[in-house]
């Protein structure tokens, strides 16, 4: 949603990702969000992600509901198609679009709101489709943009700015997304860059939902003390496990499973995600041990981060479904529209 | 037994059973074989909203002249359900006939002065021969359907083939089946006289006619325009429309090679969904539709509203039931006209076309399609239960196969190459309609969607001028839409008259049959049947040539006519409303009496 | 300097800022003072839909007549915001003003022919006395405050005691506060003739009147009414109609001795379950209410259905905002008109009521409680965000301690043990409205609400008839509905004229305006302002006493003469639209030009 | 939604409750069901347990959505208010409801299509919540009044009537309900009347929300072979854990803490939830430890039963909202609306 286009400056001695472009090609409009929301830096993240994946940005397709997080697409790859659908409903809009081409790869960003309360439904029902999508959610807790209530994902003890705790039980998305029978959940903080970054670069691979829940704070509405969403109480209850990054196929990798802080992940295309474990303990792979490790850590009030659930094996939306590898949109009318004969052939059987 | 009228070809037979038992396929049986002998025939199936158990009606009209509405008559009453029998005698006209299970003895209630009760002991022949609960449950359906073979001379040889036809694959089923109907077909002649004067004798009015539903028709519809997206939640009456849309795409779309599927369909988990499915589809250039009844519309409303203000393609078919809320979910009405035309907040408004039936049906959904491209529009199809869920005969299907989707609007990267900037809510043409591109194009045609206040360069604006460019221009759109549009027909009365009658949909059949009935008795009306909204010229001309002019709709609220009123400044006076809204399907009956009554009333004043 | 008009209290004071910088309270002062000065004024934010940096604009008019619409005028523009000053300065009225913070050197954009330009270094002064950035911030907003007490004559000491009753828990911000009013004063004494020939004067023109929001105000209703549930899912611009019913709750309905809660206030998940809350309390005996704007009762829709079929009271708030879809969340329009009279599939009306003014929310707030369970449905307030979120003088809210609320037809315990069986949907007093009881009754009166079909007695039903019957009641208590909702009232011109104006809600004060300065240049036009659908017979009756009847409203598509077409059967050719749609309250100078334009017009015919 | 009213024979010598009624006063109409369906056996559980527990009719208010499941209201508890909703949203009428009238005793019936589909946020919600109805799930794989498609508790792999399998993955309303922070999370299964009578008792007792799901086969479109839904499947992956039910304050309590086999989970008005294990090693008052044993069994295809999960301590949604104890509806009028007197003050601050 931005007013102002951003002026594009190229200047001399930009570095180049492997189709000779810029950073610069990457961006959006200029951001209108509050100067410090965390919102910012997951786009910022995301113009790093795809610059380093070396995408052409037509080849992406990004979508949204309403929010402020949900303003996002609208701050980074202007070459590429954007959606800025009604609040909570961008899941179906992706559902939608990827089944009209499958080709194209999709970023939905949405919000705690967006998606926890009003699009609960939706994310849930991308999530057991395993939808071709990477997912993001913005989460601050609050409502940013109709000025801060509370939103499903704040804290039980969590304080209002204005010193009313919540008191409903919260809805953690990853907890979640893994109970729905999701095969990519992982959460990460806007605040950690280095962390987000590969994150987003995996979840744009994996092939089916990447879920990725990122602490993200407003600056306005839940920065205060007594937030448990603020960069502060972030970034002291931080708990990272396991680290992703994606590996093209082409590249020679050289398989380290013996090394103990990496395990490979063989996606279909012959890529891999190359995981790296923070936590030495932590088995991404393990179903019901990540729902055991998320509840014992959400009972200590701690932030688990890092991709904490990952099966890529299990079938996407385009496998359940069965379409066509070439895009729906792509085929001749022939071959969609069976003809005058078999009308006639057909309507035998009606008589 | 009591003689009424002879009737050969122009009656109705009814039957009333438990649903869940089986008689859906012995019903079938009795249209298919009386449209084999080629009689005109209608079938409409009154069922219940459950699965198993309760009173289900089917009432199959035979019409030598053609027409296809329910009439107020009933003829011949198979009344197999015990629960609602004695409503099922009183409804049976002056001098027809009812049958019945006679294998336990009934009580007085089983007479009505006027009527012929003829007793066959179904059960008990069938238990005779058959063993098996399930078996004989089916089998007594198809020991009436032998015994109306006799009473009503219809032809037991066709029967015969059409029960080969339908155990194709399991050949082994014809005989038992063929011996029930024997069954009933020999007791029948043992025990009265046969024919009835109420029966069928061989014609050739079917000749090039096909028996089809609408939801079914409506399906090959989106199968022929090139739809491949179809979302859908389940909800009577709408759920056939894509069941048969997957049986036809299994048939026709996969492919051969591969199998992969050259569609996809998806249940959504709620209606909100598959329209925002449908609206992402639209947006990224497939043809997607999805087919519901009117709570899905209602909940769909928000997106409905997006899609107008984001000018994406989506077809909506709304095949309606008796409304509001939940109403009879087996029931017929045409109660979301103008919640189609005017769905979600703000202002906002849509092209609805009206299929009057199943060939309809299919015809529309491809011009539907066009239109939603063309117009870069969501659009709806308003079908009923009435069309979507009985089997019509219609006029064989013709397609052309020169027919290519209009797409509208669509830049390609060649397109966008020879133009300097690419502004996707500009009106180049002067038509209300701007160009679009479709996701994946060249980055220079890549543009924001947003249900949220913007210019015509398809940038985010709070400006007053710059948001009231661009619904200024949706309503030129809208004028264009209104010559874009399929047509009203007219039908002239043979002689001159300044009386005219407007209708749409399911009440075609009824209102052409009390026009011939009407005319026949000197009664001269004409008839403008509404395919679209908006509405073009021809019906603004019909409205000024006409002193007055019946509006029949399937509403209690008159909500054509309040169309007619709000879209083309209709002066109310010469507007009367013909309602009716049981749940039934109208009879021409009906709108007999209500012009009848008014001419007559005008005539006194 | 440019001398205009002397026009004392009887100006546009307009101040350009970036939101999220504290300008609101500044700007607040302002309209404060002029109301104790005894000045008319109102108020109009035009903010953006976003948090913090981009443009937003607050209007002050102040009127001795006492005219509260906007007017195309700005006499002072107070230009914070260098992103949009070139647009602000094209905006001052010939012979108008514009400040501007001249602590940098600008360029000569800087100047208009006919505007005066009056540079204050607000930063620079600020900076001076000030540490700490956002103090600076908030400190220069309100040195141009005391620069226009300056200019304008606004009283200081009245600014003063205002600062003394906002910081009265924070004293010691008082001084610091004052200086920086003290400093813009200062500066501009010394620089500039003050006053100008725009200025303020004391008068006495607000004695007995309030300032206050709409949405404050229909808070304050439902507070009064006694409402005790209250659901809702946050959306601009309706979100202070919660938050404000959340402080008066917390004021005035919190047990003094055990702290306990006389309310429930749930933020829903949605709009959907904000509605299913409000009518499961609704249903439950509670007087239960949700605010929203349309994209809220697009998705309300399902609902609102139900509870016209099922007979359950709900109020609905919708406080209307630009459609169609997201539209302009910030700005205002009366698009909801259509949607909200026939919200839902199926044959569906519902109730709704038009508040001009604050005052009126709180009003018709009652009402709608009284009239939802009088006549067991939903109903509507129509607001918009104009009403809502603007600080508008009205007369000071009366309340009668002898209200009690009508509970409509309720059946006690008592009730039941006097009758021999309870039948819900049985029209008993002949108007329509059938007896309910509240769950925990006497089993004697226990019931099944059902959104699907049911007959008199509250069964289920799938038959004609006994479907036919309930909504043929339903449209008989529509008639009632009639005599029970706010009449309509007229204004007679001060002479006999045969051409009238319609219009309704927030296009009331500029109405008033218009007419009086066309009564002024000879023009009578006598003024209907709707307060309710279904329209009472004074509607009608003055449709039929006008040749020519402008409808005035706030939409593209005159929904509200739709409706008049819809349901009296209005001659549409008497009735011309006035619309307005960009989003800004409607002026009054439009009104005259078009209804100028229309008479010219008609003479020359 | 009975046609037919179900007649009241009562016979000398039936059973008695404490208040004197006979198990017929707790019934309703007659179903229109399937001869069959699992519904009617919940149907029946629940007459029994309203009859046991000897509460009055009138104390009761019953709510559903949409589908086979939900006409259930229909049939049961003829003398208490019902509400048939709209499909998918039957949480939030209940919880206006209880706003209102907090002294009545909600039970809400819905479908695994009703909450898992088009009803899955609002059932989110309640449970977070936790609002104060027992809410009972009856889970049968598919939409049964639609007749047959596939719903979002489809097990991957369970195939449909006409062979189809279905591959997206299950929605599992236990697992759900405990992972959004619910209170009380319950399996049981309609054959298992001995199970399920105590537990429906428990459920209506138990402060906040008790969410029961119930696998009750659709004899018409999922019982066939193939089906993971079907009585034969359900009966022979049948895992029992818990056991609860309901103690009255008045009764004499044991407590038996050291028995192993039983345990007390004590309510605050002075009852008992009397916990018998079945599964030795169960724990349900473990979050972490019931999720972890969810998953490990439904990776081995058996379907848990009991009480699996319960912390009668969680804030209820009164307690949440601070509702007056008294139901606002009983409310005098001078107790809602301050009178004349304040608006004067009120208005004061409004000059
Ligand atoms: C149907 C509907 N209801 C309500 C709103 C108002 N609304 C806009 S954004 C928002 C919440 C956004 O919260 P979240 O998704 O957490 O985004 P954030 O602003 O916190 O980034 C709401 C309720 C809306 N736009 N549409
Ligand atoms: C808004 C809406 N959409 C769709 C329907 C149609 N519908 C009725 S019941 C049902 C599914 C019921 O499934 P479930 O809740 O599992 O109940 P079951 O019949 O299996 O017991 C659907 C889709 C409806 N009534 N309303
Ligand atoms: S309000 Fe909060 S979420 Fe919104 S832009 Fe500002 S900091 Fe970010
Ligand atoms: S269709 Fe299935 S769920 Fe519905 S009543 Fe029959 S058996 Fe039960
Ligand atoms: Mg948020
Ligand atoms: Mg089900």
């Amino acid at each position: 949603m931005s007013y102002i286009a951003k002026p594009k400056v190229s200047w001399a001695g930009q570095e180049r990702n492997s189709l000779g472009l810029t950073l610069a090609d990457y961006e959006g409009g200029l951001s209108t969000l509050c100067a410090g929301c965390g919102h910012d830096s997951i786009t910022a993240a995301l113009v790093r992600g795809f610059w380093e994946l070396g995408l052409e940005p037509e080849q992406v397709i990004k979508l949204s509901g309403i929010g402020c997080s949900s303003k996002t697409p609208a701050y980074f790859l202007s070459g590429a198609h954007g959606f800025n659908s009604v609040h909570g409903r961008m899941p179906s809009v992706a559902t939608g679009a990827q089944a009209a081409r499958r080709d194209l790869i999709a970023v939905g960003i949405s919000g705690d709101g967006d998606s926890l309360s009003i699009g609960f439904g939706q994310f849930a029902h991308a999530v057991r489709r395993n939808l071709n999508v990477l997912y993001i959610i913005e989460n601050n807790g609050v409502y940013g943009l109709t000025k801060g209530q509370f939103s499903a994902s704040a804290d039980p003890g969590s304080k209002a700015k204005k010193g009313a705790a919540n008191r409903n039980q919260a809805i953690d998305p990853v907890a979640t997304a893994i109970t729905l029978g999701g095969s990519f959940a992982a959460r990460s903080f806007s605040g950690d860059k280095k962390q987000l970054v590969p994150l987003i670069k995996a979840g744009l691979m994996h092939p089916g939902c990447a879920v990725i829940d990122v602490v993200s704070p407003c600056v306005t509405f839940n920065d205060h003390e007594g937030s448990t969403k603020s960069y502060a109480w972030t970034r002291q209850h931080l708990h990272a496990t396991v680290e992703a990054d994606y590996v093209p196929p082409s590249t020679e990798i050289q398989v380290d499973y013996d090394d103990g802080a990496h395990t490979d992940v063989n996606l279909h295309d012959g890529s891999v995600l190359r995981l790296k474990k923070t936590d030495p303990d932590y088995d991404p792979s393990n179903r019901a041990g990540a729902l055991d490790f998320l509840e014992a850590h959400r009972a200590r009030a701690e932030v688990v981060t890092g991709l904490l659930y990952i099966d890529p094996d299990l079938p996407t939306f385009h496998d359940i479904a069965g379409t066509s590898k070439q895009p729906l949109t792509q085929h001749e009318f022939e071959d969609l529209s069976p003809g005058a004969d078999a009308l006639a052939e057909l309507q035998k059987g009606l008589r | 037994m009591t003689s009424g009228n002879t009737r050969t070809n122009d009656f109705v037979l009814k039957i009333a059973t438990v649903n869940g038992t089986g008689s859906a396929s012995a019903n079938g049986l009795l249209m298919k074989a009386l449209f084999r002998m080629g009689i005109p025939v209608t079938g409409k199936n009154m069922f219940p909203s459950n699965i198993q158990g309760l009173p289900t009606w089917y009432e199959i009209r035979a019409s030598q002249e053609g027409y296809n509405a329910r009439t107020g008559r009933v003829d011949v009453m198979v009344a197999m359900n015990a629960q609602t029998y004695s409503k099922d005698l009183a409804e049976v006209s002056h001098g027809g006939y009812l049958i019945y299970d006679s294998t336990w003895p009934r009580d007085e209630q089983l007479s009505r002065d006027g009527v012929s009760v003829l007793g066959i002991p179904l059960s008990k022949m069938v238990n005779e021969h058959f063993e098996g609960s399930r078996v004989r449950t089916l089998m007594k359906n198809i020991a009436y359907v032998g015994a109306l073979c006799a009473l009503m001379e219809i032809d037991r040889e066709i029967v015969r083939t059409l029960l080969e036809e339908t155990f194709a694959a399991k050949p082994k089923l014809v005989e038992p089946n063929f011996k029930a109907v024997t069954l009933g077909y020999d007791y029948a002649r043992e025990h009265f006289d046969c024919p009835l004067p109420v029966c069928a004798g061989k014609m050739d009015a079917t000749a090039g006619k096909i028996l089809i539903e609408g939801n079914a028709a409506a399906a090959l519809g989106c199968l022929y325009a090139g739809a491949t997206v179809g979302a859908w939640y389940p909800i009577t009456p709408s759920t056939s429309v894509m069941d048969a849309f997957q049986g036809f795409c299994d048939k026709y779309r996969k492919d051969p090679e591969t199998g992969e599927n050259r569609f996809c369909i998806v249940q959504a988990e709620d209606e909100l969904a598959a329209a925002g499915m449908v609206v992402g589809a639209g947006w990224a250039g497939a043809r997607a539709f999805t087919p519901t009844s009117g709570p899905g519309i209602s909940l769909m409303s928000e997106f409905i509203g997006f899609a107008y203000y984001t000018e994406i393609p989506a077809v909506f078919f709304d095949i309606q039931r008796v409304g509001p809320s939940t109403g009879m979910p087996t029931r017929t009405q045409q109660c979301d006209v103008m919640l189609a035309a005017f769905a979600s907040h703000g202002d906002t408004r849509h092209p609805v076309l009206f299929p009057s039936d199943p060939k309809e049906c299919f015809e529309l959904a491809v011009s539907a399609f066009d239109l939603a491209e063309r117009l870069q529009t969501p659009v709806f199809v308003l079908s009923d239960l009435d069309i979507g869920m009985n089997d019509w005969m219609v006029d064989e299907l013709q397609w052309d196969d020169a027919y290519r989707p209009d797409r509208g609007k669509v830049l390609t990267d060649a397109d966008l190459a020879e133009i300097k900037h690419f502004h996707r809510f500009r009106d180049v043409d002067g038509d209300g309609i701007a160009y679009r591109t479709l996701p994946g194009s060249d980055r220079k045609g890549s543009y924001f969607v947003r249900g949220s206040g913007h210019n015509q360069y398809g940038g985010y604006t709070e400006d007053a001028d710059e948001y009231r460019q661009v619904v200024d221009r949706l309503k030129l759109k809208w004028e264009s839409a209104r010559g874009l549009v399929p047509g009203a027909l007219e039908r002239k009365a043979p002689s001159r008259t300044d009386i005219g009658i407007i209708a749409f949909g399911s009440s075609h059949g009824a209102t052409l049959e009390a026009l011939d009935r009407l005319a026949a008795d000197g009664v001269a009306v004409d008839y403008l049947r509404l395919r679209a909204f908006p509405f073009g010229d021809e019906v603004e001309a019909f409205l000024k040539a006409h002193r007055t002019v019946f509006v029949l709709e399937q509403n209690r609220d008159a909500q054509m006519r309040s169309l007619l009123k709000i879209e083309l400044d209709a002066d109310p006076q010469k507007l009367i409303s013909i309602l009716h809204y049981n749940g039934l399907p109208v009879t021409s009956e009906m709108i007999i009496e209500r012009i009848g009554d008014y001419i007559r009333q005008e005539a006194v004043a």
